[in-house]
């Protein structure tokens, strides 16, 4: 509906600087910076230079010189495949799932006419229940003597109570996480969907529904593309989240299901090296880095192509 | 405020105990004490934090011995020699003041309570202890024989241990397992007596509820009856015993070909370097170190005294089951296991290693005598790391404790 | 088949009513332009048909079909948005396919119905831009080669040439016209320009604040409108209404003007309204017995004909003349009404008294 | 409305799982401790008893440190969105050099485990005196809040047309008032979005809650870390008393979040 | 003092040129229609000149200060959006009110306008609703009132009454003009109706292809058109263009018609395009020496004329006549062109040879 104004930049204004007044490309040019401006300087004060420090840390060695033994040992480590791979599991899994779930939660609320705050307001709550109260409420489910199995043997399909949480049963522990994460987290997918949504003139659905699209049509053929910017900021800020599941998963798993984040912390506070538990965290920004790059470029937005 | 002491603890945290602190323990303290109760990992950045920016707000710190060494390791604690003099009175332990000297020539905190492990059974498994086991004076064997007895009768495995993120099984390891095959912790990590240690275990495991791989605290499983035998810290049982006294008993850890292996728990109080009220924070340790203020610690917590003296008559049935137990357990034959002497930052990385093997080998039922090779590796390069000497029940020694 | 029917459709909104028990009939094949003043309730009408909204009451028919809960892709439909609707998220040719990959239609039939609609709608140049780098206009014959490149049976059209100039318009109504006969489409069509409604329409269906005042072939609407708005709403400049005392001699009525009698129908009550076309009166600059004398307040020059205004009895009305015709300001002309073409209505209803078929005959 | 009864049922079914986990929780909260260790559990507060919940407001410093949390969380909230709309604004409406180094700048903080950052961060707050202050940890938390802020706000910004806001620097706006006047409104249900996930974020931070407090400790900061140490009963009763607090504040800003301007039909 | 100047302004799009080297000058207080084509740069100009485009290169200046660098607010300027751009979020007093508003008017004041400004559109019954409630003409009008209701020293428009139907448009054409020039608003209105642009423009600058092919007051467009783009852009139907030979005789150029020659200027070629609008002609029904015979095609009666289709050299031409005439299809008809508002243009550029004034003098 709109036609950008270059400002700067790459914009066609810088096409012909010889003839495009110098003053005004200088005086709008600082516009984005400046709006920039706080966030980045609150950043760099507060977060560069401890980040700096940790990831210095992780490079250098006891005596100080430069070195990759901090990420020898954590490769080495027991636990470091394990951590890595269930957490990379458990991001390829809950994000997508949630992603979808979100999505279909945002049309069904949608959809829907009267009730749908109250609705909206329900299945915003988990977003208020911190990690490790999530992991304490669905303990209480999965657990030995959990609801789960209450119910099971109060219904009779069961004679003993099941173990679903244990180092043999990793199906079943996986499974626990992953619906304590969905459970969890996918509020917040929900909320950006749905603000987005709300965004989305009606008129486009109505076009496509006038051109014969089926109401799974125009989801994937409308509502979907038009969607991306908020899509693809949900999907980046979850999956940062989802590569740093801690607390859930050892409430559940414990020992059971290492991941990175995990081992982060126990090196940081139980096993007290900072140092290696600094290569874990480089190793953590690293792949989130790498998916939210991989994010930008999949799920590009051409700013011609908006409203 | 400026007079008031700022008390930063690991121990007694839970906020039951850290109520029972406050409102009794701390109450009668000659000067106002805020007390802050604090998980590991926060308690030791921050005092760090606060030792490097040169402003500590927190005078007084307590924690467990292994808090102290990472502190020592970032040189952020104040010598006590003058309070531990002033002290003179107080009969405490000799061994835990030796202890908190942290392998320097200093006194760097001084004894404040003790705790020890146990294990804790329900009344109902009691039928199916091994034909003529005697419970006080159990072995490991028995215990595997026990558990499969249970299973067989119940279908269920119910033996319990804390091997959860936060559970204590390296302790377990350290100071019961390993001396009671070995005598030793360290030295003898892979010797072959070792190797017999953890094949028992791995017996022992097949009858013990697979979840423990998640329990961090053995008092709820075993209040759920998802665990009928149980080992722990005497803290970390105390809820069970405190809330059904009559349901559950506590007895010393099993016997091992080499004896009873034991891990004495020492909670020490040490002043920052720099702290802003010391003067308070001197006051404050010679409160909780005086014999009523111990006795009301034990009644209250389960901690029990530093000090030599009678244990007070008046305790909760609870507690009085636990203190019988322990006072077993580290009776005539017990091979007392102390805590790390001298790994400093090392320290947490030392029981790493013992984690390690426990997953290795019972857990992921990897070969015994390959994971006691790598695992051992591992624990030479922690004790090289810190050139720390052997230690009890090893040998003492000078030089840099060394694997046979 | 695809004949249309609409029948008792009424349209609330909060406490307006935008649509008032709307009942009309669209043959097979027939084109029917929606004609009114803004406001008036064609585009709620047409996303009635639609589907888009749903009528507080009433019925509606496709080729025979109740499709009144259908959602709109049941309806076998396109529709041109009065305000584009078009997806600013797909290229100009993926907008202009969108209804046939809806379909399935292979690619083949695909790139040659897009290309034939892009021709007829002039945006070949445009088919790889997206819609935000286009013009209003180019926008708007975007979504229109979006709705036909589905060849729908029924199609809507909601003002769909308003930003276009006048060429364009003329050649696409054109095009437009040959086309939807060729594929033999029903057509819905609102505008709000009646020049585009007489060229385009079978029937025009006149508007009015929620009713269908007038139903019929554009001639007719022209010539014989159903009442006052029909007659000022259509013809620019409108159709001239000047009202008249009645009188009665001899059983027969009629209009009493300055100087002569007007024959007017027998239903006619005390005063009848004279409505007549600016291009309906024989004009002479001198005076006849029966002519009414009509003094000249201006005269505009507007290209192939004059526009006149004059008093006739002291009521302003307008009349086209030859552009050749010598007249100024404050000359008298005399006016000869074409009695044929001369409607007499109720000035209080503002209705027809009769249908001029019968009238006077 | 076609499909009511299948909307209905999967509403349902929707706030039945999201509202399931929490009501066991309150079933424990209220129960005895014996209920808590209670098998096969009944799916009601068996025998109901208020024991653990009274414990946990007698504790000391419950309260203050509700406000504490309670103020930290607004102060973060403001913040987030104070630095964070006007860059996601910049993302939004400006091709510029950098845009896309300034994303990733803003999603290291996130990307990077907060722990490991404590130590150095301690020490800068000791230093600049933010320590064991409250704006100091809603400094922190507006760090984590702020990749939400920005890129949410971004996605909504480019929602917004750009013509609205070009009609409103015709009729005299600078383009601060037309942001203010035009843009806000039509954002305003996702900017509501935006501060609520800055408010729970802060509400249920506990690390550096912990270490970046003393005296004056967050809510979680207070409990959580005791929590995962105590029994069970208190767990929940815990694990309770956060959810509370955030439900009632979602319940507060609901109408915020999801206030229509009729903007759905344009 | 509000006059506008427009220099050397041009603006690529990609390889897209939109605008080429536009020169512009419009006169304190004067109604300057733009007129072309859908697609021709008339609103990419008019963001120009509202600063909300940066032109690639080029100077605006407003009242005489160079303005080109200015932000939109300081150019004392309203704007009506060829898509309206009303905020949703605000009713539509307050849509209309906003510009007020910035300016902190006093409520009084901002009551008056808002008043004045929605009984001129008719929008008064709907001051409360929210745009989304309001049909697409009644937005529109929404949206020229907020423009209005500032009483701007520059006063753009674009395309402001596309939406609405032809007596409403007539109705606000008027009243429009009135208003600006009762407030001394310097105007420039983008339109695609050239009856509107004929009606309101003190001057019409007629663009094309991003050009503006000619730039002068409507009846010098109307009658004298600078190209055969314009002559055939303005008038409906437009200006017939017949191609004729041209032959030299005694110095002097005639156009060789079928049975006369025509006397057109000296600078013509080989060949030579008359122009000529369909009313222009002088017809009879019998043949004279000098009439050009014209074979009628089609005979379309339009309400106040006849639209003939004949072919003059084989080739098609519209002619207007008086509806009283009675031709058919197949009768020929004589043609005598008004030499006087004949116009000679040369068919390789399509330019006009000269100006009519001095042409055949
Ligand atoms: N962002 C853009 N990128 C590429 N081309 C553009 C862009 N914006 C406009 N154009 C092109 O520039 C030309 C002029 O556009 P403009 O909107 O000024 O036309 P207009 O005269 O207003 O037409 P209309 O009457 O259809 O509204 C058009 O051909 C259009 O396709
Ligand atoms: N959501 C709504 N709430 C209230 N009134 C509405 C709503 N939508 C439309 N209306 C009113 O209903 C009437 C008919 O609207 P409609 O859009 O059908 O008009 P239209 O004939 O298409 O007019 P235009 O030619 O201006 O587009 C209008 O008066 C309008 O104000
Ligand atoms: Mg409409
Ligand atoms: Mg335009």
């Amino acid at each position: 509906m709109s036609r950008r104004t270059p400002v700067g930049g790459k914009g066609p204004a810088l096409l012909s600087p010889v003839t495009t007044p110098a003053a005004r490309v200088r005086s709008q040019r600082w516009v984005p910076y400046a709006l920039l401006a706080p966030s980045v300087i609150f950043l760099l004060l507060l977060f560069a230079w401890p980040l700096i420090e940790a990831v210095l840390l992780s490079v250098r060695g006891t005596t100080g010189s430069l070195t990759t033994e901090n990420f020898q040992r954590m490769a080495d480590d027991l636990n470091f495949r394990d951590a890595l791979r269930n957490t990379l599991l458990l991001t390829v899994i809950v994000v997508p799932l949630q992603a979808a779930l979100a999505l279909g939660l945002a049309s069904l609320v949608s959809g829907m006419e009267r009730g749908r705050n109250t609705l909206l307001y329900v299945l915003t709550i988990p977003l208020g229940i911190s990690d490790i109260a999530a992991g304490i409420a669905w303990l209480a489910i999965f657990t030995e003597r959990g609801y789960l199995n209450s119910m099971l043997m109060s219904a009779g399909a069961i004679e003993q109570p099941l173990t679903f949480l244990s180092y043999d049963s990793l199906t079943t522990l996986l499974l626990a996480v992953i619906l304590a994460e969905l459970w969890r987290a996918t509020a917040i997918m929900l909320v950006i969907l749905v603000a987005g949504m709300q965004l989305i003139p009606r008129m486009y659905a109505e076009a496509a529904d006038v051109f014969g699209a089926t109401p799974w049509q125009r989801f994937t053929k409308i509502t979907l593309p038009l969607l991306k910017p908020s899509l693809q900021n949900a999907l980046i800020l979850r999956t940062i989240a989802a590569l740093e599941v801690f607390a859930v998963v050892s409430a559940l798993g414990g020992r059971n299901l290492p991941v990175l984040a995990g081992e982060a912390y126990n090196w940081y506070g139980t096993y007290q090296n900072a140092s290696v538990a600094a290569a874990y965290g480089v190793l953590i920004m690293a792949i989130s880095l790498l998916l939210t790059f991989a994010y930008l470029k999949l799920i590009r937005v051409k700013p011609e192509a908006t409203v | 405020q400026n007079n008031s002491v700022l008390f930063a603890s690991t121990q007694f945290r839970q906020l039951e105990e850290a109520q029972s602190m406050r409102d009794v323990i701390l109450k009668d303290a000659p000067v106002k004490v805020e007390f802050l109760g604090q998980e590991n990992a926060p308690f030791v950045s921050r005092l760090i934090a606060e030792n490097k920016s040169g402003k500590p707000s927190v005078s007084l710190a307590g924690g467990l011995h292994g808090d102290f060494t990472a502190l020592q390791a970032a040189a952020a604690l104040d010598n006590v020699d003058d309070v531990l003099k002033d002290l003179n009175n107080v009969k405490f332990i000799p061994s835990m003041v030796s202890l908190g000297k942290l392998g320097t020539n200093n006194q760097k905190y001084i004894p404040w309570a003790q705790a020890t492990y146990l294990m804790a059974a329900h009344k109902d498994a009691l039928q199916y202890l091994p034909k003529g086991a005697d419970l006080n004076d159990l072995t490991y064997e028995q215990l595997a024989e026990w558990g499969k007895n249970i299973e067989q009768a119940t279908g269920r495995k119910r033996l319990g241990f804390p091997a959860g993120p936060n559970g204590l099984i390296h302790r377990y390891v350290q100071g019961y397992l390993l001396p009671s095959y070995t005598g030793s912790y360290v030295q003898k990590f892979k010797s072959p007596q070792a190797a017999e240690a953890w094949k028992d275990m791995q017996d022992i495991w097949k009858y013990t509820n697979p979840q423990s791989a998640s329990y961090n605290f053995m008092q709820e499983p075993l209040l759920s009856g998802e665990v009928l035998v149980a080992w722990d810290h005497a803290a970390r049982l105390k809820d069970a015993f405190t809330q059904r006294p009559n349901d559950f008993v506590a007895f010393p850890a099993p016997k091992g070909p080499a004896g009873r292996g034991y891990m004495p728990v020492i909670a020490g109080l040490g002043i920052p370097e720099g702290a802003p009220n010391r003067a308070g924070a001197v006051v404050t340790i010679k409160h909780l170190t005086k014999p009523e203020t111990q006795a009301q610690t034990l009644r209250e917590t389960g901690f029990f005294p530093v000090t030599r003296g009678n244990l007070p008559t008046n305790l909760p049935q609870g507690i009085k089951i636990m203190a019988e137990a322990v006072e077993k357990q580290s009776g005539e034959g017990s091979i007392a296991a102390l805590l790390p002497v001298g790994l400093g930052a090392q320290d947490g990385e030392f029981s790493k290693v013992y984690v390690d093997a426990f997953q290795r080998m019972i857990i992921r039922n990897q070969n015994i005598q390959s994971s006691l090779n790598t695992q051992a590796r591992q624990l030479q390069r922690v004790l090289d790391t810190s050139k720390a000497a052997c230690w009890a029940p090893d040998p003492v020694a000078k030089d840099t404790c060394k694997v046979q | 088949m695809a004949e249309i029917r609409v029948e008792q459709v009424q349209r609330v909104f909060g406490n307006t009513t935008a649509l008032a028990e709307i009942n009309l009939e669209v043959q097979d094949q027939e084109f029917v332009v929606l004609l009114g003043p803004s406001g008036c309730g064609k585009t709620t009408l047409l996303r009635i048909i639609a589907g888009l909204e749903t009528a507080t009451s009433g019925r509606v028919f496709i080729g025979g079909r109740d499709v009144t809960n259908l959602a709109p892709r049941q309806r076998q439909i396109a529709m041109v948005f009065q305000n584009y609707a078009i997806f600013p998220h797909l290229t100009v040719f993926d907008n202009v396919a969108f209804g046939l990959r809806m379909q399935r239609a292979p690619q083949q039939l695909i790139n040659e119905r897009v290309e034939r609609a892009a021709t007829l709608m002039h945006i070949e140049p445009y088919l790889k831009r997206y819609p935000s780098q286009l013009s209003g206009g180019q926008r708007q014959r975007v979504a229109v080669a979006r709705a036909l490149a589905v060849e729908p049976q029924v199609l809507l059209m909601d003002e769909p040439l308003s930003n276009l100039d006048a060429l364009l318009r003329l050649e696409m109504r054109a095009e437009l016209k040959t086309l939807l006969q060729g594929t033999k489409t029903t057509t819905i069509y609102v505008t709000h320009d009646q020049v585009e409604a007489m060229s385009l329409a079978d029937r025009i269906a006149v508007m009015h604040g929620g009713h269908i005042v007038q139903y019929a072939p554009p001639v007719e609407v022209y010539e014989e409108p159903a009442n006052t708005f029909v007659g000022g709403f259509i013809g620019n400049p409108p159709m001239n209404f000047v009202r008249f005392p009645v009188h009665e001699q001899a059983g027969q009525k009629y209009a009493q003007t300055a100087n002569a009698a007007l024959r007017v129908p027998d239903e006619a009550g005390r005063e009848v309204l004279m409505g007549i076309r600016p291009e309906d009166f024989s004009i002479s600059l001198t005076a006849t017995s029966d002519a009414l004398p009509a003094p000249v307040r201006l005269v505009e020059h507007l290209g192939p004909h004059l526009l006149i205004t004059a008093s006739l009895d002291d009521q302003l009305i307008k009349i086209n003349a030859d552009p050749h015709l010598s007249v100024r300001t404050g000359d008298t002309l005399y006016l000869q009404p074409n009695a044929r073409r001369t409607r007499w209505l109720d000035p209080e209803t503002g209705f027809a008294l009769t249908s001029p078929q019968e009238q006077l005959a | 409305m076609k499909n009511r009864p299948l909307y209905l049922t999967l509403a349902v079914l929707a706030v039945v799982w999201v509202l399931l986990p929490i009501y066991l929780v309150a079933v424990n909260t209220f129960s005895t401790s014996a209920g808590v260790n209670a098998f096969p559990k009944p799916p009601f507060p068996l025998p109901f008893s208020l024991e653990t919940i009274e414990f946990f407001f007698s504790v000391q410093g419950v309260l203050p440190a509700f406000w504490n949390s309670l103020i930290t969380a607004i102060m973060t909230m403001v913040l987030a969105l104070l630095l964070g709309a006007p860059a996601g604004y910049a993302l939004a409406r400006y091709q510029f050099f950098g845009s896309g180094s300034y994303r990733f700048l803003v999603l290291l903080t996130r990307a990077f485990p907060l722990a490991i950052l404590a130590i150095p961060l301690a020490v800068r707050f000791i230093q600049l005196g933010l320590y064991d202050t409250l704006i100091g940890v809603a400094l922190v938390h507006t760090a984590l809040a702020l990749p939400f802020a920005v890129l949410v706000t971004a996605g909504l910004f480019m929602g917004v047309p750009v013509e609205l806001e070009e009609a409103a620097w015709t009729l005299n706006c600078t383009k601060i008032q037309a942001f203010f006047k035009v843009v806000l409104p039509l954002v305003l249900p996702g900017l509501a979005a935006t501060a609520i996930f800055a408010f729970t974020i802060s509400w249920n931070e506990v690390f550096a809650s912990t270490i970046l407090t003393l005296r004056n400790p967050t809510l979680p900061a207070l409990l959580l870390t005791s929590l995962n140490e105590a029994p069970l009963p208190f767990r929940f009763a815990g694990g309770f008393i956060l959810i509370v607090p955030a439900v009632v504040f979602l319940f507060l800003v609901r109408r915020y979040l999801f206030t229509l301007w009729g903007i759905s039909s344009r």
